[in-house]
């Protein structure tokens, strides 16, 4: 990260009354809208917004190790996998002869998948540590690869790869996420909640967990201390911040993170199962290239733009396929502009374009349409 | 005796194409301080416009058009893009590359279709010699001769030749460089270009039978990231150590599949690269840099 | 500001009631229409409507292709014909680019105008939407050939799984005098549940024959067998069953005959495509066989002939064992209709229950197939067949449709 | 531990000694610093001074334990600080500014003053993205400090501003409020009057005796403008190729041969005077900047190697 | 002739490195560039070179002149192409390359038939570069670095030699060879900008000197009349206020500080 003073994110609080009246305002037309959605949007859309939440959650977590703290990682994909199988151990059932399974509630389960991810980014610390920029980077792909081959090397913990094993749906005092719409007791307005509805708002709050979490920690005492390791070191020793605790603890934070997306993933796609390939897959490299792309598209270490950044890089895949399938269409070709052609087009060509004009990403972006809002008082 | 040998031949010819599509990403990185995610599209490029020629114009000027493809499209990457991508960081120019791969990798898969993967080795592919016990892959030993030569070549050019003052002045001081009257941009195209033919040249013996088993896929990009560990172990600012390198990842997984784990090949190739980087944080060769109060 | 932020949350969450109070998502259940046969979702007086999920973009858009071209070869006849139960066929097509996170959604969209999936490709992608195919009781027809996944009724399983085929396969190369009783086998398998299901087949087979099976674990995208054949190679097997892809078979022919290993190969079907016949690989496989429960595209057999000619009239994409595949299903699927039609059900559940008593003639295609068995493969029965270049299609056969007594008497993973 | 500690209590200030003994620090081969012993007196401003090159940096990091010693002593009172670990010496009570700004120039002035607070303050992750409310009172506390802080320094009307776009001088103020947000009883100054010309200076040295008398610390500070040292420090130390070769009053040392020749080095009478001078006598010196007061002396008067009379100080 | 025409410089989009700075480098003579630290004079000579753009720097107005032509438009190579040729600050030699390496490194753009005479050249004025021909860059002092580095940049034949601090970090003695040496350089006939916060040794060289502040021109005359004026004796000679009535308009600058109370926790 040669370049990370650079690095947006930074919170400049505003001093515009207007600004701050808008602020709370924007803020609070999100929540409805957000909250209002499922009551309106079909399933799949749901299913969309839910999938780039996991991505949401996954890159606050990078965007703090990364543009916070300025370590490069291409470990996310691992860190997934470690949240999402320990979810699956911890909240399997016990008893069951194929899997292991420690059958404790979801809650449970997913905190301590949270926290054994966490410690997973811990014990991390020592290799972390000791490397810097791209090394770090392509260090952190070797945890990838191992996570592939470990997954697939413990059929009874992961899940196996001929059909892998089932997540525990998420449920609390009784109330399950894992309900068809049509069984649901549960509605609002005549929408009844089903599967699709309860998991966005379960999604939603995670999501706004890990936002406001980050947040205070960003604009607070970790923060500093994450942005002077990633500036300067030595001043950061000198001026009392244990750099070794610090970047530790901020791997261990973006490890956590990303085991809570990995929790997710494992929820949204159904099944708790290896990947076939290294490259491809829910926990490869491939995504961990993507929570790379989410943040520095979004600016880095923006916690907005690792939020639209995901909903980017996350979302853009899975809804442009369905706004272009027609439900008449032929698959046509091999050679078609099929519309995954497409939208992989569309992709790339959005990372390139966004890096070309707008290098700080979408926060620039944000603070150069809003820049001139903020200064007003 | 037999088995361990063959192993070792197995290892030094994958190692020979590793090398080379390190030294491309490392001469790429020296160049510009880019991390090439591309490079894997560079190669798949390439070697369309070979398999696209072929029947057309034979094989050895299709392989000749194909190693400038992959060159020029390196060239037009920089020109066109990174070039213009001026105040963005490092790390946000590697991810520009991210995006490039995915188009390029997107078109030239769709190109491809669904017809058999077109083969690029014809000169030399599926014709065994046999030495002993042993078999080899000719791919392998023309894969080898062909980085040796290469590389020797390079490096002659890297030490002796006015380009190669230029390419060392300018990554070791941009600025410097800039004030001896040393073009940057030519500099780094010129990188860019070299990368580019070394990965394209790298496809011709990726997309064989004997090598990789495969033909021009997008299995063949995948197969190029190899470069990415061969680069790392031997250190991103080091040409020499990008060689070493590729035979270490070639070896190690040859060695690997063979004494330990088939399976295990791909990770123990990434675990001696944790390794090395413990050890030597830069890498074997790569330049360890220091910060200052 | 602590105040004002408190207010305007209120103000929001009221604003939400109020706003959700005009929702369009509230429920109206739709009733099944007048004709009667019973019917809930996909079917109207006029269609029925099938899914199709394919990939037609990622790593396996070639059979991806194949398979939904020849549903659409299948569609079209039963269209022309006039359609089953009075109603035309339409299929909705998706391509997720063998991508589950694509996958999921698409799913969702379709799975409210759908009767069932006419195809359903992709392992991680069966693997991801096994639950949701059950409980939404959608039938459901995978490119697959796992017995792994013969825990749901709402799996249509067309033809003989892996681990039968490799039953088969192996009892087909003892009766040939390739292997005998207490040998060493080598088996190459992708570890999916793919390659497991055949690796079972093997370890049925030598479990009962005491043969040695030395396994070789791979990846999907390995393409290069070299290290696999050497290993294999220096712990002195006299076969190698292969469970992989048809580029990691030709892998793993053309070292095993460079490296000058003499021994014959047996593969499961999706081991080969023609396609390898105009590569280099071409003149390695003279030691190798295939086993199949699904005939290749290029058979010399008259219900292969006339699909390939069909096919070649109407597509450009060069062809595979997924066409044959894709037409076959769709006539089990004409065959369910037809019964859930004589049974006035066309309702999901009324599918479900028509599945249960199908048993259909595939012709040549796939032999007879039987469904009537819940946790078992609807067929036991493989061919033989021999990659050769110099014959038209590419394709001998050495043995044809048999059920080996190994397979008969195996038990897959859910028999009851 | 708690023995430090108690130094950081509120209402009591135990400004303690710090005594460097007999250090030495090697980098590989090289000695840096070589057996240099000298003592800040609780209270008092004290100078380090030597050309480029002698050893004052090294010092500097070696108190502030950025580099190890290989030999010798350092302590704050009775605490060791080569052995504490070097994050734990800000705790101790010792700021330091630094000679090239290591500030985060993306950060506000205010994140970048209240680092200096981080031993002073608690609170992880989970405390601050919980929002804990006694972290949210004590934060609110240390802000007030730093406004005040950086109101005493001048710059408090940056606080909202990213550092990096701060003018030069005021960066380097910046620098001195971070290291004041420590809460020291011993400060350490490198080169604070770096790049500043005359009047910036002589507000410099105010600063400096203002911090003294105000707060009762030390001072350590390295300079090169002897103007500066000479004015405000109680006690001089002065280095030569890690080699320690003067420690005393200011107008003991200014006299001292060793330091006069270790200043000039020996001249080889090329130097043609280009500059009519002023009289004055004594040290060299050179106005503003972190040059060396390297120039090109003429024999003495009185024979001995005087230092060039132009850059005489008042 | 080299003028500098009201140039003004911007880092970012905040930071105002140079205003309206004027002056002119004739041929053949030595300008020293006075300032402290900050006071822009390295932003003038990369405006000069060309090579502010590496340093996220932009010339907001202005222009740069070398023999009629604008040189502010061009790239850093073709303006050494023109001869206006400059030693970075720190001198920023080629560590990882030897001595002649980096000679040849500084000749390439010179014609291949002059640069055995222009490296002949550079060892005659440096004969201990001659002696270390073949050692890497980092094994030489620092004064053989600053003589690399001159000599680099002598190697592509500049007709204007911008030197950048040559005498940072270097003892009083060497100092004076520096001093000497640009001296004979500019004997050649290369005009010479000098920038040096050593202003002694700066103005006992130069023809002509200007002196910065704050990025802005404040004095310029010869080297002789800067020496004299008070304002260089105070700022950069280290001359002191002397008079009562200076002190006292000294004391009148210093800004009224609040008290800084004792942290009471």
């Amino acid at each position: 990260m040669s370049d990370s003073n650079r690095a947006a994110g930074d919170m400049v609080p505003g001093d515009g009354r207007w600004w701050r009246i808008g602020r709370v305002a924007g803020a609070a037309l999100l929540i409805v809208v957000l909250l209002a959605l499922p009551l309106y949007l079909p399933g799949e859309w749901l299913k969309v917004g839910t999938w780039m939440m996991t991505g949401a959650v996954g890159a606050l977590g990078l965007t703090l190790l990364t543009g916070q703290a300025g370590q490069l990682s291409l470990a996310h994909g691992f860190f997934l996998l470690v949240g999402a199988v320990s979810y699956a151990v911890l909240s399997g059932p016990a008893g069951d002869p194929t899997y292991i399974g420690f059958g404790l509630p979801p809650v449970v389960g997913l905190l301590g998948a949270v926290l054994i991810s966490g410690l997973a980014g811990a014990a991390f610390a020592p290799v972390s540590g000791r490397l810097r920029g791209i090394y770090l980077g392509v260090a952190s792909l070797a945890l990838v690869f191992l996570g592939f081959w470990l997954g697939r090397a413990l059929p009874a913990v992961a899940g196996s790869t001929s059909s892998g094993r089932l997540p525990q749906p998420f449920s609390i005092f009784g109330l399950s996420v894992d309900v068809s719409r049509q069984l649901s007791s549960l509605s609002v307005f005549g929408v009844p909640l089903g599967r699709d509805e309860r998991t966005w708002y379960l999604y939603l709050l995670l999501t706004a967990i890990a936002y406001l979490l980050a947040q205070g920690a960003v604009s607070g005492r970790p923060g500093r201390a994450w942005r002077a390791v990633r500036d300067n070191e030595t001043a950061a020793t000198v001026l009392g911040v244990s750099v070794v605790r610090v970047k530790a603890g901020v791997f261990a934070i973006s490890s956590a993170y990303a085991g809570l997306a990995g929790v997710m993933t494992a929820w949204w796609t159904g099944i708790m199962k290896p990947d076939e390939s290294e490259v491809a897959g829910s926990y490869g490299v491939t995504v961990s290239i993507a929570f790379l792309a989410m943040i520095v598209v979004g600016g880095l270490g923006s916690l907005p733009g690792a939020v639209l950044g995901a909903a980017l890089v996350f979302g853009l895949p899975v809804a442009l396929p369905l706004l272009t399938q027609s439900a008449s269409a032929d698959i046509g070709s091999g050679t078609a502009f099929s519309p995954i052609v497409i939208t992989n087009f569309a992709y790339g060509a959005l990372i390139v374009l966004i890096i070309l004009f707008e290098p700080s990403g979408m926060a620039g972006l944000g603070r150069r349409l809003l820049g001139p809002a903020r200064a007003r008082t | 005796m037999q088995t361990f040998l063959q192993v070792l031949i197995n290892g030094t010819g994958k190692g020979a194409i590793f090398a080379l599509l390190a030294l491309g990403f490392v001469i790429i990185f020296k160049a510009t301080e880019v991390v090439n995610f591309a490079h894997g599209s560079l190669a798949l490029a390439g070697g369309y416009v070979v398999a696209v020629l072929k029947p057309m114009v034979g094989w050895w000027s299709a392989a000749a058009a194909g190693i400038t493809a992959a060159a020029v499209l390196a060239l037009v990457i920089e020109r066109l893009l990174l070039a213009r991508a001026r105040n963005a960081s490092d790390t946000s120019l590697a991810i520009l590359t991210i995006g490039v791969d995915v188009l390029v990798l997107t078109e030239v898969v769709r190109r491809l279709g669904t017809e058999a993967s077109p083969f690029l080795g014809d000169p030399y592919d599926v014709k065994p010699l046999t030495l002993g016990d042993v078999t080899v892959g000719r791919s392998e030993v023309v894969a080898l001769a062909v980085s040796v030569v290469l590389i020797t070549a390079f490096f002659a050019a890297f030490r002796f030749s006015p380009w190669g003052v230029a390419m060392r002045a300018q990554s070791e001081n941009r600025e410097a460089a800039a004030l001896m009257g040393i073009r940057s941009s030519r500099v780094t195209a010129s990188a860019w270009a070299v990368g580019g033919a070394l990965a394209g040249i790298a496809v011709l013996f990726l997309a064989t039978q004997d090598f990789s088993g495969g033909g021009l896929s997008q299995a063949t990009h995948g197969v190029a990231l190899a470069a990415f560990p061969a680069a790392i172990i031997g250190g991103l600012t080091s040409p020499g150590g990008a060689v070493l390198g590729g035979f270490v990842v070639g070896l190690t997984e040859a060695m690997t599949a063979q004494y330990v784990d088939l399976d295990f090949a791909k990770v123990a190739v990434y675990l001696v690269m944790l390794l090395v980087l413990v050890v030597r944080p830069s890498g074997l060769f790569g330049r360890v840099v220091q910060a200052r109060v | 500001m602590q105040t004002a932020q408190r207010a305007l949350l209120t103000a929001a969450v009221a604003a939400t009631l109020v706003l959700t109070g005009c929702s369009s998502k509230a429920v109206n259940n739709s009733s099944g229409g007048g004709s009667a046969v019973k019917t809930d979702v996909g079917v109207t007086d006029q269609t029925i409507t099938l899914g199709v999920l394919t990939d037609a973009s990622g790593v396996f858009k070639n059979l991806g292709l194949g398979i939904t071209h020849g549903n659409e070869i299948w569609a079209d006849e039963v269209n022309r014909a006039g359609g089953i139960c009075g109603r035309k066929i339409a299929l909705v097509q998706k391509d997720h680019g063998y991508a589950a996170d694509k996958a999921i959604p698409l799913y969702g969209q379709v799975k409210d105008n759908v009767l069932g999936l006419a195809q359903l490709l992709g392992s991680p992608i069966l693997a991801a939407l096994k639950k949701q195919i059950t409980d939404d009781k959608m039938v459901s027809v995978p490119a697959s050939w796992a017995s792994t996944n013969l825990d749901t009724p709402s799996v249509l399983m067309v033809g003989a799984t892996y681990d039968v085929e490799m039953l088969n396969g192996f009892s087909f190369m003892q009766e040939q005098g390739f292997v005998h009783d207490g040998d060493r086998v080598g088996h190459i398998y992708v570890d999916s549940e793919y390659g497991k299901n055949g690796l079972a087949g093997s370890k049925a087979y030598g479990a009962a024959h005491n043969l040695t099976v030395v396994e070789a674990k791979v990846t999907a995208t390995d393409t290069d067998m070299t290290a696999a054949i050497t290993s294999l190679k220096s712990q002195g097997v006299k076969a190698i069953a292969l469970t992989t892809t048809p580029k990691q078979t030709a892998s793993a022919l053309t070292q095993a005959k460079a490296q000058g290993i003499d021994v014959p190969f047996i593969g499961n079907n999706p081991t080969f495509d023609p396609v390898l016949l105009s590569t280099p690989a071409k003149d390695s496989f003279d030691k190798f066989y295939f086993v199949n429960g699904v005939v290749p595209f290029s058979a010399d057999l008259p219900a292969a002939k006339d699909l390939a000619a069909k096919y070649a009239a109407k597509y450009t994409d060069t062809p595979n064992v997924g066409v044959d595949f894709g037409y076959a299903s769709g006539l089990v699927w004409q065959s369910v209709l037809t019964t859930a039609c004589n049974d006035k059900d066309l309702t999901r559940q009324g599918v479900l229950n028509a599945v249960a008593k199908t048993k259909v003639d595939t012709k040549e295609l796939a032999g007879e197939l039987d469904f009537s068995k819940p946790g078992q493969p609807s067929s036991r029965k493989s061919y033989i067949a021999q990659a050769d270049a110099t014959v038209p299609g590419g394709m001998k056969y050495v043995k044809q449709l048999f059920e080996s007594p190994e397979a008969a008497s195996y038990r897959t993973p859910f028999q009851h | 531990m708690s023995g430090q500690t108690t130094g950081r209590t509120p209402g009591r200030r135990d400004v303690r000694p710090l005594r460097v003994s007999e250090v030495t620090v090697r980098f590989g081969g090289l000695v840096a610093v070589n057996r240099v012993s000298f003592t800040v007196e609780p209270g008092s401003i004290h100078a380090l001074i030597g050309p480029n090159g002698a050893g004052k940096s090294t010092c500097f990091n070696a108190i502030s334990g950025v580099c190890r010693i290989s030999s010798g002593r350092i302590t704050l009172g009775d605490v060791d600080l080569g052995r504490t670990p070097p994050h734990r010496i800000a705790a101790l009570g010792v700021g330091r500014a630094f000679q090239n700004l290591a500030l985060s120039p993306t950060s506000t002035v205010f994140d970048n003053v209240m680092l200096g607070r981080h031993a002073l303050t608690g609170g992880g992750f989970l405390g601050h993205g919980l929002r804990a409310p006694w972290l949210r009172r004590a934060a609110r506390r240390h802000a007030d400090r730093v406004a005040e802080i950086c109101d005493f320094l001048g710059v408090a009307r940056y606080l909202h501003t990213p550092a990096g776009v701060l003018p030069y001088g005021d960066q380097k103020r910046v620098d001195i409020a971070r290291a004041l947000a420590v809460e020291p009883t011993l400060l350490m100054l490198d080169e604070p009057a770096a790049g500043m010309n005359a009047s910036e200076t002589a507000e410099m040295a105010a600063l400096i005796q203002d911090v003294r008398d105000e707060l009762g610390v030390s001072v350590l500070f390295v300079e090169h403008d002897m103007g500066l040292v000479m004015g405000i420090a109680d006690r001089v130390t002065v280095l030569d190729f890690g080699r320690l070769i003067a420690d005393d009053v200011p107008s003991v040392v200014q006299r001292a041969p060793e330091v006069i020749a270790a200043y000039l080095g020996v001249d080889d009478g090329q130097g043609q005077p280009a500059v009519k001078t002023r009289a004055g006598g004594g040290f060299p010196g050179t106005g503003g900047g972190n040059g060396d007061p390297a120039t090109s002396p003429r024999p003495g008067r009185d024979g001995r190697a005087e230092p060039d009379s132009r850059e005489a100080m008042g | 002739m080299l003028s500098v025409r009201q140039v003004s410089v911007r880092y970012g989009r905040s930071v105002r490195a140079l205003q309206d700075v004027t002056f002119e480098v004739p041929d053949g003579q030595i300008v020293a560039v006075l300032g402290s630290n900050g006071a822009g004079k390295s932003t003038l000579l990369r405006a000069i070179s060309g090579t502010l753009r590496l340093h996220r720097g932009a010339l907001t107005g202005g222009q740069v002149v070398h023999d009629g032509t604008r040189i502010d438009r061009m790239d850093p190579a073709a303006i050494v192409r023109r001869g206006v040729v400059q030693v970075p600050e720190g001198r920023q030699i080629f560590t990882r390359m030897t001595v002649e390496e980096n000679l040849r490194a500084g000749g390439l753009v010179t014609p291949a038939k002059r640069r055995a005479a222009a490296r002949d050249r550079v060892f005659a004025l440096f004969p201990q570069l001659a002696e270390r021909a073949k050692q890497s860059g980092a094994v030489l002092s620092g004064g053989e670095q600053q003589m690399l580095a001159i000599g680099r940049a002598l190697m592509c034949e500049p007709r204007v030699l911008l030197l950048d601090e040559p005498s940072l970090g270097l003892a009083p003695q060497l100092v004076s060879r520096i001093a000497g040496i640009i001296t004979e350089i500019n004997d050649g006939g290369t005009a010479v900008v000098l920038v040096e916060q050593n202003a002694t040794m700066a103005l006992r060289v130069a023809h002509r000197a200007v002196a910065l502040e704050v990025g802005e021109l404040r004095l310029s005359g010869t080297a002789d009349e800067l020496a004299r004026s008070d304002d260089v004796q105070r700022l950069y000679l280290g001359g002191h206020a002397e008079s009562e009535a200076e002190a006292a308009a000294a004391a009148e600058h210093r800004p009224r500080r609040p008290r800084l109370r004792v942290w009471s926790g």
